[in-house]
């Protein structure tokens, strides 16, 4: 690729427009899924704050800013704070390859998925990080269940979004995006029913969402790796959570949905509301599920998802083979 | 230290001494095996239920031994008793167990009305078994939403308030507070109730019996539940044998023991109703046991509701405030809705009884949880430990 | 399973120093027996093995010494008994239930922590619902001139006394009472 | 193995039925009461037992007669009744609602039948001090409330 100064300030633009989403996405983020759990348990939700609450996730953020930063004794202070940074900036260039609109592309790498699932592994780094440094008993049975869960749950969310790859040919999102057709028939999801169904279930383990929020359950390790962290350094937690959820849907969106193809008009409302209605969807099942249980988490990973997203390669590899 | 210093990264903090544990750590802390990791739950955890500490001992995700840490809640109702008169230690029975506090109320007036010979008019008895039923059903709907809680499922807890709600506006009715109802008195009940109790009560069986089968389908049948209590903690009859453990425990271990048919109180020999048992010992037959125990008490007080007489709600001469009572020795047990519910008096004839021995089901129960929890995963662990359906305060008294 | 009579027959072979009957319409229990200290566990046994469970541990402090009620229910058929033996109130020591009924544990913890009596072989003697640093003597001690005697408590029933220093205890001679 | 794939289709089935439920939930109208927008239902007031209250006589004075029963009755101490010298109606008639746990000992103790429950939901102090309540103050003041009234609406 051309690495001319063009490609460089779009690059510095698109960055700082994926900031804004990211704050803006945990913003909106919040307020939907405290709507919506007030909604599904029958009462208001946020109310005070603003009309019907809206003014709430700002006076959340202002108040996780004026926190005082606590800091447990005998902690590994590069790595504590290494973290949550750590957790939040990696998710910054996974937004660059989704392509939002039919011209709206961070950045049109053409291997867009591996260059997200090569970062995606950066997630975990962090909330190893800190569940090790925080000196604290919860953080670090925290920590080991997210490295399991997560090099677990990666696997067959690459093989699922492989058997699309496989159709369409490309690791190019945008192509993939241009393979679909406008109208909900001509999407992936379609062809590929069981991929979606792996890829859904992973991208809820992959996030660390309940009902598979085994590393910060609450019930059982109070917040898990990030128990010592008050103030900004939850807050990036925080944000990190959503703007995975966030990648996780747009890349749902892009590789099953059709991306920004919609019926009538394509364009980049399409992708948002793809990627929202997935966000829903995540939110909906948080709010109405028990957790599972950290050996269930794993047996559904290596027990049935993982066979059956090879048996959806072999098929699709096959199927090609002989259409082609 | 000054306030700008709100990051310290350079570890003045960082003291090389270790932590010491607490009395209690450092008496665990003898007996672990090497490698282990010694972890507190509690006394403020998510799933510990109010102030239960619980000190486990940790291989890996399994538990090795875990051994329950109690006392934070202990407000000495013995003691009250001893310089208490009679009548003015009502009001601490109801607070001994707040989810199921007229069964409280019931053992103790019972044991003193058997102590001193009282007879209870009728009308009373049924007022008593309604009350008491009700009050069970809203301790079990609480105990079913917190245990979906302890598995993570926040919402449920939500819907159960709706119906416990509704039970508490109906027992204001008649006891006048929500929680800590002190609703019984020697010889009789405080309140009569009234048209508007019966039809809201009237109104609420059948609304309930609706709302149970969506518990069904949004908890009982969901897989992710199924999955999680089937086959965790079994609890054998003899396991409950010699831990003393009673009520739902072990009914839903296959023994049918329930003090309202085995040692009949009230009005209880009257009414028809069945003695369920689980269908397992383990934490899913004690759930399925507490969700069969409600349709129980509903039938309970359809019958009584229907069978009720008229006549005064409250003795002729009953003891006042500065009764005294008879020398003497007494045990009185109700079955309460986390187990027999047991009052022990001894009095030497004074203004004060010599002494009150309450006995909680909650504390038996709980004691059993070390042998249950050991070698299981935390998750696990926790769900045997919500399955106990404890409430601190009765556990510590 | 033994009958009421059964039971009063065996305890009286295994050595009770007092058997008693109760009126269960006022006490709340069927029989009752004192046993000395040391054979506590023998008496447990037998109701373990008839399926009994013990209920609670509930002490009294009186002018003899202490007075600990084990009060038992059966699993197969209602019936609420109750072991107790009375321990010297100077150094009160006891055989610990634990070996037969483990969860004896805890109710014999809790007297420990009220009362100060001592169980021995409770495997984990520490203060279970009392503070471990708590000063000064057990909460439910009484002082010495607010005790009663046994006799005045009306716990013996209809007492059949096996053991002749009993009878001076459940009906105390006119003469110390006429001095008082 | 089939048999274990079918669980599964049978469990997935389960979630979604759970899904449906909550979905229902989602539209349904709210349970909650937003104080102090709303407040609930006045029917349900009627039997809570607030702090307690003389009730008047004819007159708007106090049955009272100061026998002391509930102060004896009283379970927590929480009541000061001085008698006025002279008569038998109380001089003082302190109530530290702080200490009360509402057993209605007093209530039911008082042989003149001068004490009731109030259903004051809405008593909010901000010290201990201000929960020491003087019953008989507040008797006058409801008996000049009463009174103020009505001549107002007369004239």
């Amino acid at each position: 690729m051309d690495l001319s100064l063009l490609s460089f300030v779009q690059i510095i633009v698109a960055v700082l427009l994926i900031i804004g989403l990211m704050v803006g996405n945990a913003v909106v983020m919040v307020y939907v899924e405290r709507k919506v759990a007030g909604f599904i348990q029958r009462r208001p939700g946020p109310y005070e704050v603003g009309p019907i609450g809206t003014v709430q996730p700002i006076c959340d953020s202002m108040k996780l800013l004026g926190k005082q930063l606590f800091v447990p004794a005998n902690i590994d202070w590069i790595l504590f704070f290494l973290a949550p940074v750590l957790a939040f900036f990696p998710v910054l260039l996974l937004f660059l390859p989704i392509p939002f609109g039919p011209y709206l592309t961070g950045l049109g790498v053409g291997d867009g998925i591996l260059l997200i699932l090569a970062f995606a592994g950066f997630g975990v780094l962090s909330n190893i990080l800190a569940g090790w440094s925080s000196n604290n008993k919860y953080g670090l049975l925290g920590a080991a269940r997210a490295v399991s869960q997560s090099v677990a749950y990666e696997i067959p969310m690459i093989m699922a979004l492989l058997a699309v790859v496989f159709m369409s040919g490309s690791l190019n999102l945008s192509e993939i995006v241009a393979q679909q057709g406008s109208w909900p028939w001509q999407w992936n999801i379609v062809v590929q029913p069981l991929a979606f169904f792996i890829y859904l279930v992973s991208l809820v383990g992959e996030t660390n969402r309940a009902p598979f929020d085994l590393p910060e359950a609450e019930s059982e390790l109070t917040a898990g790796f990030h128990t010592e962290y008050s103030g900004m350094g939850f807050a990036l937690f925080f944000l990190s959570e959503y703007a995975n959820m966030l990648l996780v849907s747009f890349v749902c969106a892009t590789f099953f949905l059709g991306g920004y193809k919609g019926p009538f008009l394509d364009g980049f409302w399409w992708t948002f509301a793809k990627a929202y209605a997935v966000m829903f969807f995540i939110v909906w099942i948080r709010w109405t599920f028990p957790r599972v249980r950290f050996d269930q988490l794993l047996n559904i990973n290596w027990k049935w998802l993982l066979p059956l997203s090879i048996i959806n390669l072999w098929l699709t590899a096959i199927i090609m083979k002989i259409i082609s | 230290m000054s306030s700008l210093n709100f990051i310290n990264p350079f570890g003045v903090r960082d003291d090389p001494g270790t932590v010491v544990g607490d009395f209690y750590t450092d008496n665990f802390e003898r007996n672990a095996r090497p490698g282990t990791v010694i972890l507190n739950l509690g006394p403020q955890h998510p799933s510990t239920h109010g102030v239960l500490r619980v000190l486990a001992e940790m291989d890996g995700e399994y538990v090795v031994r875990a051994e329950p840490v109690l006392g934070y809640l202990h407000r000495m109702h013995e003691k009250m008793a001893e310089v208490k008169t009679p009548w003015q230690f009502i009001p601490n029975t109801g607070r001994v167990d707040y989810l199921h506090p007229i069964s409280w109320n019931w053992a103790y007036a019972g044991a003193v009305e058997q102590l001193a010979g009282l007879t209870v008019p009728p009308r009373a008895e049924y007022l008593r078994v309604i009350s008491c039923e009700l009050n069970r059903i809203s301790s079990h709907l609480l105990w079913w939403g917190a245990f979906v809680m302890d598995l993570g499922g926040v919402t449920p807890i939500l819907y159960a308030f709706e119906e416990r709600e509704t039970i508490n506006d109906i027992l204001q009715i008649i006891t006048g507070s929500r929680l800590t109802m002190s609703y019984f008195r020697f010889g009789g009940v405080s309140s009569d109730i009234d048209a508007r109790f019966i039809k809201l009560t009237k109104d609420f069986i059948p609304y309930l019996r609706e709302r149970l089968k969506m518990y069904t389908g949004l908890v009982t049948d969901n897989v992710i539940l199924r999955r999680r209590v089937e086959g965790v903690g079994p609890m054998s009859v003899d396991l409950c044998q010699r831990y003393g453990a009673t009520g739902p425990i072990l009914r839903a271990a296959g023994l049918a023991r329930d003090t309202r048919r085995d040692i009949p109180y009230g009005v209880y020999p009257k009414l028809e109703f069945p003695i369920p048992t689980g269908p397992s010992d383990d934490c899913f037959g004690r759930y399925m046991m507490r969700l069969k125990e409600i349709e129980t008490s509903l039938t309970i007080i359809e019958q009584a509701l229907a069978q009720l007489p008229s006549g005064p709600y409250m003795m002729e001469k009953a003891p006042k405030a500065t009764f005294k009572l008879p020398k003497g020795e007494t045990y009185f047990a109700v079955e309460g809705a986390r187990g027999q519910v047991g009052v022990h008096i001894v009095s030497d004839g004074g203004k004060s009884p010599y002494r009150i021995k309450l006995r909680a089901p909650g504390f038996s129960n709980l004691s059993l949880f070390a042998e249950a929890a050991k070698g299981t995963l935390l998750a696990d662990a926790l769900a045997i430990l919500g399955s106990l359906d404890l409430v601190i305060p009765e556990v510590d008294r | 399973m033994t009958s009421l009579d059964g039971r009063h027959a065996q305890w009286k072979e295994t050595g009770a120093l007092v058997v008693s009957r109760h009126d269960f319409k006022t006490e709340g229990l069927w029989l009752s027996a004192v046993v000395p200290p040391k054979s506590i566990l023998t008496f447990a046994k037998q109701l373990c093995d008839d399926g009994f469970t013990l209920l609670d541990v509930s002490t009294i402090e009186t002018k003899e010494g202490f007075f600990v009620t084990y009060h038992f229910d059966s699993f197969q058929e209602p019936g609420r008994l109750a072991l107790r033996v009375l321990l010297d109130p100077q150094k009160p020591q006891v055989p610990s239930l634990y070996p037969i009924y483990q969860g004896a544990e805890w109710h014999e913890r809790e007297s420990f922590d009220f009362f100060g009596v001592e169980f021995v072989d409770n495997p984990n003697l520490v203060p279970l619902l009392l503070p471990d640093d708590l000063q000064g003597p057990p909460p439910l001690r009484k002082d010495p001139k607010n005790l009663a005697s046994l006799s005045l408590l009306g716990v013996f029933g209809k007492p059949e006394i096996l053991d002749p220093q009993w009878a001076d205890i459940i009906n105390p001679p006119k003469e110390p009472k006429a001095d008082a | 193995m089939l048999r274990a794939l079918w669980d599964n289709v049978k469990g997935i089935y389960s979630l979604l039925v759970g899904m449906s439920i909550t979905w229902g939930f989602l539209f349904s109208p709210r349970k909650t009461v937003h104080y102090p927008r709303q407040v609930v239902d006045s029917e349900i007031l009627k039997s809570y037992r607030g702090p307690l209250e003389l009730i008047p006589d004819q007159a708007g004075a106090t049955k009272c007669i100061s026998c002391q029963m509930c102060v004896r009755a009283c379970p927590d101490n929480c009541l000061k009744v001085v008698k006025s010298e002279g008569g038998k109606n109380p001089k003082t008639w302190i109530y530290d609602f702080s200490l009360c746990c509402l057993c209605a000992a007093c209530v039911e103790s008082c042989p003149a039948g001068a004490i009731r429950f109030s259903h004051k939901v809405y008593l909010v102090t901000k010290t201990r001090e201000e929960l020491k309540l003087d019953l008989l103050a507040d008797l006058k003041a409801r008996k000049s409330a009463i009174l103020g009234n009505v001549p107002k609406k007369s004239s």
